[in-house]
């Protein structure tokens, strides 16, 4: 318990990930929670790549971890950008209203 | 007389050339030549039909009788490991030549009175009768299927824009129903191919499918054949299709489109799987009584002229499903007997009714009554049909019966007892039309000036007529031509299948 | 010369058929009649040819059907028995014709008549001429659709229509018995004509062949079935009821088809194939009763009816009865004569009902006749002459009779030999043919009493208007008055007496005389395993007794029955006129019982009509509609819709639904792969 | 125990604990601006965390990057779309037991999954660009980056490129009717623009 | 860094586009929206010159570029060649509705060119990264395109769905990549191959069943789908028809690349995954679609559908099936295209129109585009003699084959019921009475719903086999 291996920190990625999951779709109220959740499960992906860089003594899971950042703050960048455009059009955010198409 | 190089490919693409040369024409013209291409797109059509018919006498005439194998082939690969691949023996032929020789009567049905959208109704036609050759032509099995289900395209057209009044879901039920049953089978072929290692029939004829393989590729092949043919219990598109379809639609379908599934079942599922052809006869033979019994009852309570022909229809397919299915040389002529004349009597019968729907734009049975005042010259042709419908010796009508209830009779006499029952209820239903509609006095006032036949309609008959009674009498005529085939087909079973012994 | 026999009525048919409105009604009845009588009196010829200077002839037209093993020919078979029949078809055809000129000289469609009639008679002589069941075949439901064509000649009545319909069906499921009897013949024979089926028969004898739930003797189900054929066609017990109503037709038509010709082809086919009933006790008992019946059934009906045409529709039924009575006890001989002789009597009734029908303005009904023998005492003479022979008026033991007298009597003695033969039935054939014959004689006279005697019942102008029938009516008429008086007379030796081993030479199996039986004795003791065959049967009756000696009072029953039966009719309908009708009114069970034919139509109707009709709609509503259509494309289609609606459903709009929708899928997965592969593995 | 081996435990559980309370935190504040904030602390947390992997190049773009600009962008956007935060949280129950559900068979899947790693002898042969002990990260990763991974920079920078164009392309908004300042038409004006001389004559007036 | 430049002229379309991309960027944002048509043309233009460029290097050997990041075989230069030109189709036919509908901006064509340039490295992925940076290059483009139509609520509803369905999806992916990276030691796929051959673990195999979760979202699979009706319907028509193209074929030319390369011997597990995923896209696709008016958002099920019926080749795992896999693939595309083509044309004088309804009676007011449509809807039913049937036919080939009998013979019951919608558009057009026409479509579209019509006719016969030669060839670059 107290020899912090791979496993542990996999646990946390996956928790994390999970509650990034969760978040999603438990979130009825905001689109904005929702990215953040998004950006929860990458953080989970960067920790699993960062841990596993560490066991394999390898720097390419760090480095993926590097660009998974830079790609996750364009995402948030234009994910924003969406949402304000919606947010321009509609007035609100709340995600149960976003069902203008359907069936 | 010479023979023609590439005969077969000139009488299938021939009427696709008189259509595209419509189309064309059609397409780039506007207002009033518009009106001068629909003028002139019949005669178009019917001259493309009458070469077409030429060509496939003179096929005809070039045919080697005695010869049991393909004849006039054509090969040229394509790609993938298929082959545009023609041929014909005796039963092939025999089935394209009825479908040239019925194209042009359907022309000269539909003279005068289509009026909505002519050139394309001339177009659709044309390329339906090159597909229809086609499937009697092909010998590679991916081209046969090609042609086979591409006949559902122009056929749904047909009836969805020229039909009756519920042609859409008529249209659709053909379509669907047709095609769920093709699907199945382009599955058995997927799997034949990949066995075999070809898609060359004349090959998969010889090719001996392990025995349990042969009962799926049969399921899946008698899943298209039985809803084409109609088999009971998967015929009710037919009767829809029927009423819906403008005359000259009817007269194909149930004169060509219907040999298409007792055609499959002579040129793959007896050949290529003997075994489970044998295994699965009695299926057949139950079902095929069942249809005959069945729907023959069912038409006789029809109030629709087309509905009480469609399902009479039903009931003879059953004959040739009973015929083929006897595996045995008398049985499978007289199934392919049946099916050439059930082409012309019952093609004929729906032109009989469209004859007077033309006039009356009804087929209700009851709005009829008393027409022999009227119409002495259609009452005559009228009661041929009607007599050759219910299978009268002397007419063409007889023999395929009688053929393939001895074909029944020498596998099982329980058959030929149930199928002798369509016999009488033939009589019953046929009979009972025809003396409401034609017989009796006149009492709907609206008949009381209605014409009798005219020139155009005499002439369309006229050759239908005449081959009826010559094939009642002399049937030589068709069984000498189709007979080699068909004995080379029942020796190759006997040989091939252990469960014959 | 036998082309144009059979061919020339076909050629008449085509011409009056096919180009009738353009020759024009007199030249086609011309052209019918001319080729009619053309090839009656080649018929005639024919029958001398071949009857007495013993020139049979087998003429192949050409190949019919060929196929595989199956094979059949256009041929014209012509040996005695055929003869017989060319004679009796083309003679009374020919005579209808000649009638009709007169009948139908009112009718507008005179052309399509004699086409009709001239078809008939082609389709007859094929049937008689035929040399395989085939072509037989063919005849048979050619003349089914003449017969048809000809019932419903007056297609503006609906009765006609129906009638019509109800003798094609009928007819019809005879002819299932008689396609299934060829198909046996063909399974069992491999072959389908005369020649080879009746040469190896008796080879077949005891052969059993599998037949739907068990197996049969091949030879007892081929008779069979073949006479399920005949009783349809000749209008027996079950399916006679077609015949009556096939009155509706023009009398001539009922003359023709309905008492001479056609209905006699059942008869003909028995004794065609009679090689192969000869070995078939079982089937022969069979024909034996339904025959008996019939005799005894159709007559009881007979008795009350009031349709004159009617009345000697079930006399005919009768008589057809009679003459399967004799066919099934192997009196083959008796039954062809019974069929030549009563051709000419019956043909005479009908055509001289047709005159009195004309005569009265197309009035049928006797109860509104009676007393006009003086108006048309031409066709009185000729219907008492036709009623003579009918019951067979003749002095037993002489030569001296009526047509009737030797052809019946040879029927009902012959049944009393059989009997004392050990032919099962045989005595009982006696007594029905005796008790028949009593009603026979009373419904004959019965008719001549209310028709021509006693005080006219019917309005007044008809009776004013009633006359004697032109001369093209009355010829007919006096030729069948002779046919009616003579064809006993002079036929009976070579039909049935001394002289008919010579007459025949193995046109139809024939018992009694010595030197047959002997020929037929060994081949049937060779093959012996059908032991009890007719024809050993006969020969040893013959040994005992000889033919034709019967006890006195077994000849001479016929004679006083039918004398009896004159005498009631007299008592009802001379002396007590309207007892008849005071007694049909009292009774509550027995005459609503017999006037309305023991209520087989009801049945029929009830049972078959309505039992298809509502089998039909059964099939098509619920079978069809609801049933295939409901389960298959409709309710395959309505699942395709409500699966689409709740596939459509699922797309809610709602993103926290989607992504829901795609970590279950996520989920489902993963766990699906973790628990499918094995874990740890590696 | 042994400090060396409690220590680095010690602060993975504090870390550890920390980032995944903080994560709850973001999926179920009641205000999007706490979500934001905890979000913020998640990554303070991981970052932590990357740290006791030895990953400290990474600990250190986590905050800048993701602190520095995404959180602060979130933020902005709350702020900014002005949402009404009253009508909350409703709802939120609904699917609590089955994603909860989902949430924790994943969770226990994931888990059990990762306790199966091993390292294999055939996994360090395949390494791409092996850490070698006596390199600091920072130095390490600099080496590889603009080397082996050139081509990953470029297509990078593509995507934040996108990302641009992309948020320029659906929020600039040129509106009509809007009175914008215009500088070079304010420095290229001239005098004789702007005012126009116009000799008066006497008596007449404009 | 010679080594470097020296892998750039190797990838000269790629290079070509990026470099026209930020040209017109600069040329763009100098010009204003004057200049989007003229972009718009270049664009295309480059497009096509790099697919005709590419083509030139069909020859070669396969190569792996920029340390094994990329490769560069036929498959790819297949997959590439049929984006490229997707691509430029795509732009052709939504110049005009763009304009009409006064939406057109010069990123348009930019953010179309980046897109495609993403798939293009998607497509040539040898390494996880790049397949990455591949995707979210095109998806982050996808995401903007979605939501171009700025003032619109559905588009830019369509453009948030999209998108944050489309994170969650990266998420998935990537969190696969992690999995697959930590059990296999490395992010390129030789690597991934040696380990998966010497040691499947069970986190490669839930790696890969990630991974291909985050890509079902791309392909549309069911149930990663849900986004596709919505955005198909609310994004502009020409987007839709862009995300219909060249994206679908992009994804799955990488998971056919990701599955039979790498994972070549993990088949028994991923075949399941796949299965699944077509049985479940084809039954929600063919099932789905029946209730739709919307053309656009049927067009969605029906990629659906197709996207289910290709899995069905992939799932074959063999050569065969990969060849089926792009022979179906490219006469999707060209049918899609055509029948965006169709769809664009539906302009009445009041604007545009999308339901199916508003099709009626288009075979007398407009014969030649009903026709076309015709053909290509009986085409994409898999009716002979069209060349759909084809497709259908080599995917039944593969599958029955690679033992899949019963997954053929489902997808062939179910192709029926696709049947059925298609034919309902049929039905309207040919049946029905002609409503409200249409106003003259520019030329272009009737054009290009002409031409990939004729290439579904069989009188096209030279198209067939010679698609089917390079698919044959673009396949064995696997195997």
């Amino acid at each position: 318990m107290m020899e912090i291996g791979l496993v542990h920190y996999l646990a946390v990625a996956a928790i994390i990930f999970s509650t990034g999951v969760f978040g999603i779709f438990v979130n009825r109220k905001n689109v904005i929670v929702i990215l953040m959740s998004v950006e929860l499960i990458l953080l989970s992906v960067n920790i699993n790549f960062v841990a596993f860089s560490t066991h394999l003594h390898d720097l390419g899971g760090q480095i993926f971890a590097l660009f998974v950042l830079t790609v996750a703050a364009a995402e948030a960048a234009v994910g924003l950008a969406i949402l304000v455009v919606y947010f321009r059009n509609r007035g609100n955010i709340a995600v149960s209203n976003i069902n203008l198409m359907k069936g | 007389m010479n023979a023609l190089p590439h005969i077969l490919s000139l009488i299938t693409f021939l009427p696709l050339v008189g259509a595209l040369i419509l189309l064309v024409f059609r397409a780039s013209a506007r207002g009033e030549d518009a009106d001068v291409i629909d003028r002139n797109a019949p005669s178009v059509a019917l001259a493309t039909s009458l070469i077409t018919f030429g060509l496939s006498i003179w096929a005809l005439m070039d045919f080697n009788m005695a010869d049991p194998g393909f004849q006039f082939v054509e090969k040229a690969s394509w790609f993938g490991g298929m082959s545009y691949h023609l041929g014909v023996d005796g039963i092939s032929l025999s089935l394209i030549v009825l479908t040239t020789f019925l194209m042009p009567l359907c022309f000269i049905a539909s003279w005068g009175v289509v009026k909505k959208r002519v050139t394309e109704y001339m177009v659709a036609f044309l390329i339906l009768e090159t597909l229809m050759i086609g499937v009697f032509a092909s010998l590679d099995i991916v081209l046969f299927y090609i042609f086979f289900e591409a006949g559902l395209i122009p056929m749904f057209l047909i009836i969805g824009v020229w039909g009756g009044p519920d042609r859409v879901y008529a249209a659709f039920k053909f379509f669907l129903y047709t095609l769920l049953g093709s699907v199945l089978m382009l599955v058995a072929v997927v799997a034949m191919i990949l066995t075999a290692g070809t898609t060359d029939m004349t090959v998969l004829l010889d090719y001996q499918f392990p025995v349990g393989m042969q009962t799926w590729l049969w399921l899946g092949f008698f899943a298209s054949f039985a809803v084409k043919m109609p088999m009971w219990p998967v015929h009710t598109w037919l009767p829809d299709a029927h009423v819906q379809a403008p005359t000259a639609g009817s007269v194909i379908l149930a004169g060509v489109l219907l040999k298409m599934g007792g055609y499959g079942f002579i040129r793959f599922s007896l050949p290529m799987f003997p075994d489970a052809s044998h295994t699965f006869a009695p299926l057949i033979f139950t079902l095929s009584v069942i249809a005959i019994i069945y729907t023959s009852l069912v038409a006789f309570r029809q109030t629709d002229m087309k509905k009480l022909i469609a399902y009479s229809s039903v009931a003879h397919m059953g004959f040739v499903t009973i015929g083929i299915f006897s595996m045995n040389v008398i049985g499978v002529q007289g199934a392919m007997f049946q099916m050439i004349s059930h082409g012309i009597v019952s093609g004929a019968l729906f032109l009989i009714v469209g004859v007077i729907y033309d006039r009356m734009h009804t087929r209700e049975i009851a709005a009829y009554g008393g027409l022999v005042h009227r119409m002495p010259v259609y009452a005559t042709v009228f009661m041929l049909f009607t007599m050759a419908n219910v299978g009268l010796p002397g007419t063409s009508g007889f023999i395929g019966e009688f053929l393939t209830m001895i074909g029944g009779y020498l596998v099982n006499s329980w058959i030929a007892f149930g199928a002798a029952f369509g016999v009488i209820l033939s009589a019953v239903y046929a009979l009972t039309l025809y003396k409401r509609v034609v017989y009796g006095t006149i009492t709907n006032p609206k008949l009381n000036d209605i014409n009798d036949m005219v020139r155009r309609e005499v002439i369309t008959f006229a050759p239908l007529v005449v081959i009826t009674i010559l094939f009642g009498l002399w049937p030589s005529l068709v069984t000498d031509f189709t007979g080699p085939a068909v004995e080379a087909l029942v020796e190759h079973i006997a040989t091939i299948a252990p469960a014959m012994q | 010369m036998y082309l144009i026999i059979v061919f020339g009525p076909l050629l008449g048919a085509l011409i009056a058929g096919l180009f009738g409105r353009i020759i024009g009604d007199r030249v086609a009845q011309l052209v019918t009649t001319g080729l009619l009588i053309l090839s009656a009196g080649l018929s005639l010829y024919a029958f001398k040819s071949v009857a007495y200077d013993g020139h049979e002839q087998l003429i192949q037209v050409f190949n019919w059907f060929s196929v595989g093993d199956f094979k059949a020919n256009w041929a014209l078979r012509v040996d005695t028995l055929t003869a017989v029949m060319l004679v009796v078809v083309t003679f009374v055809s020919c005579l209808v014709h000649i009638y009709s000129w007169g009948y139908m000289a009112e009718d507008p469609h005179k052309a399509r008549f004699f086409a009709y009639l001239s078809f008939f008679t082609f389709a007859m002589l094929m049937l008689v001429t035929a040399n395989n069941f085939l072509q037989m075949f063919f005849g048979w439901e050619g003349v089914g659709l003449a017969s048809y064509l000809l019932i419903g000649f007056w297609y503006k009545k609906p009765e006609a229509n129906a009638a019509a319909i109800k003798a094609f069906v009928t007819n019809r499921v005879g002819d299932f018995g008689f396609a299934l009897g060829i198909f046996t013949i063909f399974a069992v024979f491999g072959a389908v004509d005369f020649d080879t089926v009746f040469a190896a028969a008796p080879d077949k004898a005891g052969q059993s062949i599998p037949f739907l739930w068990m197996h049969f003797n091949a030879i007892e189900l081929i008779a069979f079935l073949l006479f399920i054929g005949a009783m349809g066609k000749s209008a027996q017990f079950f399916l006679h009821v077609w015949l009556p109503d096939a009155m509706e037709g023009p009398t001539p038509v009922s003359a023709l088809i309905h008492a001479a010709t056609m209905v006699t082809a059942g008869v003909f086919l028995v004794a065609r194939a009679a090689p192969i009933f000869d070995l078939a006790p079982h089937a022969s008992l069979f024909v034996t009763v339904i025959g008996g019946i019939t005799a005894f059934f159709a007559a009881t009906i007979g008795l009350v009816q009031n349709d004159i045409k009617r009345v000697i529709a079930y006399s005919t039924c009768s008589q057809l009865g009679y003459m399967f009575m004799a066919g099934g006890l192997g009196l083959y001989d008796a039954a062809i004569f019974h069929l030549f002789t009563h051709a000419f009597f019956k043909a005479l009734l009908f055509l001289g009902a047709g005159s009195v029908i004309i005569g009265m303005h197309h009035e049928q009904d006797m109860r509104k006749m009676g007393g006009i023998a003086k108006k048309m005492p031409l066709t009185w003479i000729a219907m008492i002459i036709g009623t003579i022979a009918l019951t067979g008026v003749g002095i037993p033991g002489t030569d001296f009779g009526f047509a009737g007298f030797f052809s019946k009597d040879a029927i009902i003695e012959g049944a009393w030999e059989a009997g004392v033969a050990g032919t099962p039935f045989g005595y009982e054939a006696f007594w029905i043919g005796v008790v028949a014959a009593l009603m026979t004689s009373f419904y004959s006279w019965r008719v001549i009493f209310m028709t021509f005697h006693g005080t006219y019942r019917g309005p007044k102008e008809v009776l004013d208007y009633a006359h004697e029938s032109p001369r093209s009516m009355l010829v007919p008429l006096a030729l069948l008055s002779a046919g009616a008086i003579f064809a006993g007379v002079v036929f009976a030796s070579d039909f049935i007496g001394d002289k008919q081993a010579d007459f025949w030479r193995g046109a139809t199996v024939i018992e009694a005389s010595a030197e047959t039986a002997q020929e037929v004795v060994p081949v049937a003791a060779e093959h012996g395993t059908a032991a009890n065959t007719h024809a050993a049967v006969a020969s040893e009756a013959a040994h005992e007794g000889g033919a034709h000696h019967v006890p006195t009072w077994v000849a001479w029953t016929p004679f006083v029955v039918t004398l009896i039966g004159f005498l009631i009719a007299w008592y009802m309908y001379i002396t007590h006129e309207g007892l008849g009708a005071r007694l049909a009114a009292n009774s509550h069970i027995v005459h609503p019982f017999l006037y309305n034919k023991w209520y087989f139509d009801e049945i029929y109707d009830f049972v078959l009509v309505r039992g298809a009709r509502k089998l039909g709609d059964l099939f098509w509503k619920t079978g069809d509609q609801r049933l295939i259509d409901g389960f298959g494309p409709n309710g395959f289609a309505a699942t395709t819709l409500a699966s689409a609606k709740r596939i459509a459903k699922l797309q809610t709009g709602f993103l926290y639904h989607y992504a829901f929708v795609m970590l279950l899928g996520l989920v489902g997965f993963v766990t699906w792969i973790l628990v499918s592969t094995p874990v740890g593995g590696h | 125990m042994d400090l060396a081996v409690l220590l680095p435990a010690v602060a993975f559980y504090v870390f550890a604990g920390a980032a995944i309370a903080f994560a709850f935190g973001v999926v179920s504040a009641r205000n999007p601006v706490r979500s934001v904030l905890f979000l913020i602390m998640t990554f303070f947390s991981a970052a932590g965390l990357f740290v006791l992997m030895g990953a400290e190049f990474l600990a250190m773009i986590l905050i800048m990057v993701y602190v520095g600009a995404v959180a602060v962008l979130f933020l902005f956007v709350v702020m900014m779309l002005d949402i009404d935060f009253v009508e909350l949280r409703q709802g939120f129950a609904d699917y609590l037991p089955l994603g909860g559900l989902l949430a924790f068979i994943l969770t226990v899947e994931l888990i059990v999954l990762g306790a199966s790693w091993h390292v294999s002898t055939k996994a360090e042969g395949l390494r791409q660009a092996p850490i070698s002990g006596d390199t600091d990260n920072l130095r390490a990763i600099s080496e590889v980056l603009y080397t082996d991974y050139a081509f990953f920079i470029e297509a990078a920078g593509l995507v934040l490129l996108v990302a641009m164009i992309g948020a320029i392309v659906l929020t600039n908004f040129h509106k009509p009717g809007i009175k914008r300042q215009n500088i070079s038409a304010q420095v290229a004006r001239k005098a004789e623009d702007g005012v126009e001389l116009v000799d008066v004559k006497p008596g007449q007036g404009l | 860094m010679t080594s470097f430049m020296s892998n750039l002229s190797s990838i000269g379309p790629e290079v070509a586009l990026t470099v026209t991309a930020l040209l017109l960027l600069v040329g763009g944002a100098m010009r204003g929206e004057r200049a989007s048509n003229l972009i718009s043309w270049i664009s295309v233009a480059v497009l096509v010159g790099a697919a005709v460029f590419g083509l030139k290097s069909a020859g070669a050997e396969p190569a792996q570029v920029f340390g094994g990041a990329l490769i560069l075989d036929k498959l790819a230069l297949f997959a590439k060649t049929a984006i490229l030109l997707s691509a430029a189709l795509v732009l052709v036919i939504g110049a005009g509705f763009l304009q009409i509908e006064k939406i057109i901006k010069y990123e348009y064509a930019i953010l179309v060119l980046l897109a495609t340039l993403g798939m293009m490295i998607m497509v040539s992925a040898n390494d996880l990264l790049t397949l990455y940076v591949g995707l979210e290059l095109q998806s982050l483009s996808l995401y903007v395109l979605a939501a171009f139509n700025r003032s619109s609520l559905r588009a830019s509803e369509a453009g948030l769905k999209y998108f944050v369905l489309g994170a969650l999806s990266s998420g998935l992916l990537l969190y696969g990549m992690s999995m697959i990276y930590g059990f296999a030691g490395t992010t390129r796929f030789a690597g991934i191959a040696d380990a998966a051959q010497l040691d499947a673990s069970m986190g490669l195999v839930v790696g890969i069943v990630f991974v291909l979760s985050g890509l079902a979202f791309k392909i549309s699979a069911v149930p990663f789908h849900m986004w596709t009706p919505d955005v198909y319907q609310g994004a502009p028509t020409p987007v839709t028809a862009f995300f219909a193209s060249a994206p679908k074929f992009a994804a799955i030319v990488l998971i056919a690349r990701l599955l039979l390369g790498p994972f070549a011997d993990m088949m028994v597990q991923w075949q399941q995954v796949l299965v699944a995923l077509s049985v479940l896209s084809m039954t929600v696709g063919y099932f789905g679609a029946i209730m739709q008016r919307n053309i656009k958002r049927l067009m969605a099920y029906s990629s659906i559908a197709n996207m289910g019926y290709a899995m069905i080749a992939l799932a074959a795992g063999s050569q065969r099936g990969l060849e089926a896999l792009l022979l179906y693939m490219g006469l999707y595309l060209i049918t899609t295209l055509g029948m965006f083509a169709c769809i664009l044309a539906m302009r009445q004088s009041e604007g545009m129109v999308e339901n199916i309804d508003d099709l009626a009676g288009l075979s007398q007011s407009r014969p030649g585009l009903a026709f076309s449509f015709s053909m290509l809807l009986w085409s994409i039913a898999g009716l002979p003699p069209l060349a759909g049937f084809f497709g259908k036919l080599y995917i039944f080939l593969a599958a029955v084959d690679g033992g899949l009998l019963w997954l053929a013979i489902y997808g062939a019951v179910l192709s029926v019921v696709g049947a059925f919608y298609y034919l309902r558009i049929v039905k309207i057009m040919w049946f029905d009475d002609p409503g409200p026409s249409f106003v003259t479509p520019a030329f272009v579209l009737p054009l290009t719903a002409g031409v990939a019509a004729f290439f579904m006719l069989p009188g096209a016969v030279w198209l067939l086999p010679a698609l089917e030669r390079w698919a044959q060839a673009a396949s064995a670059s696997l195997f």
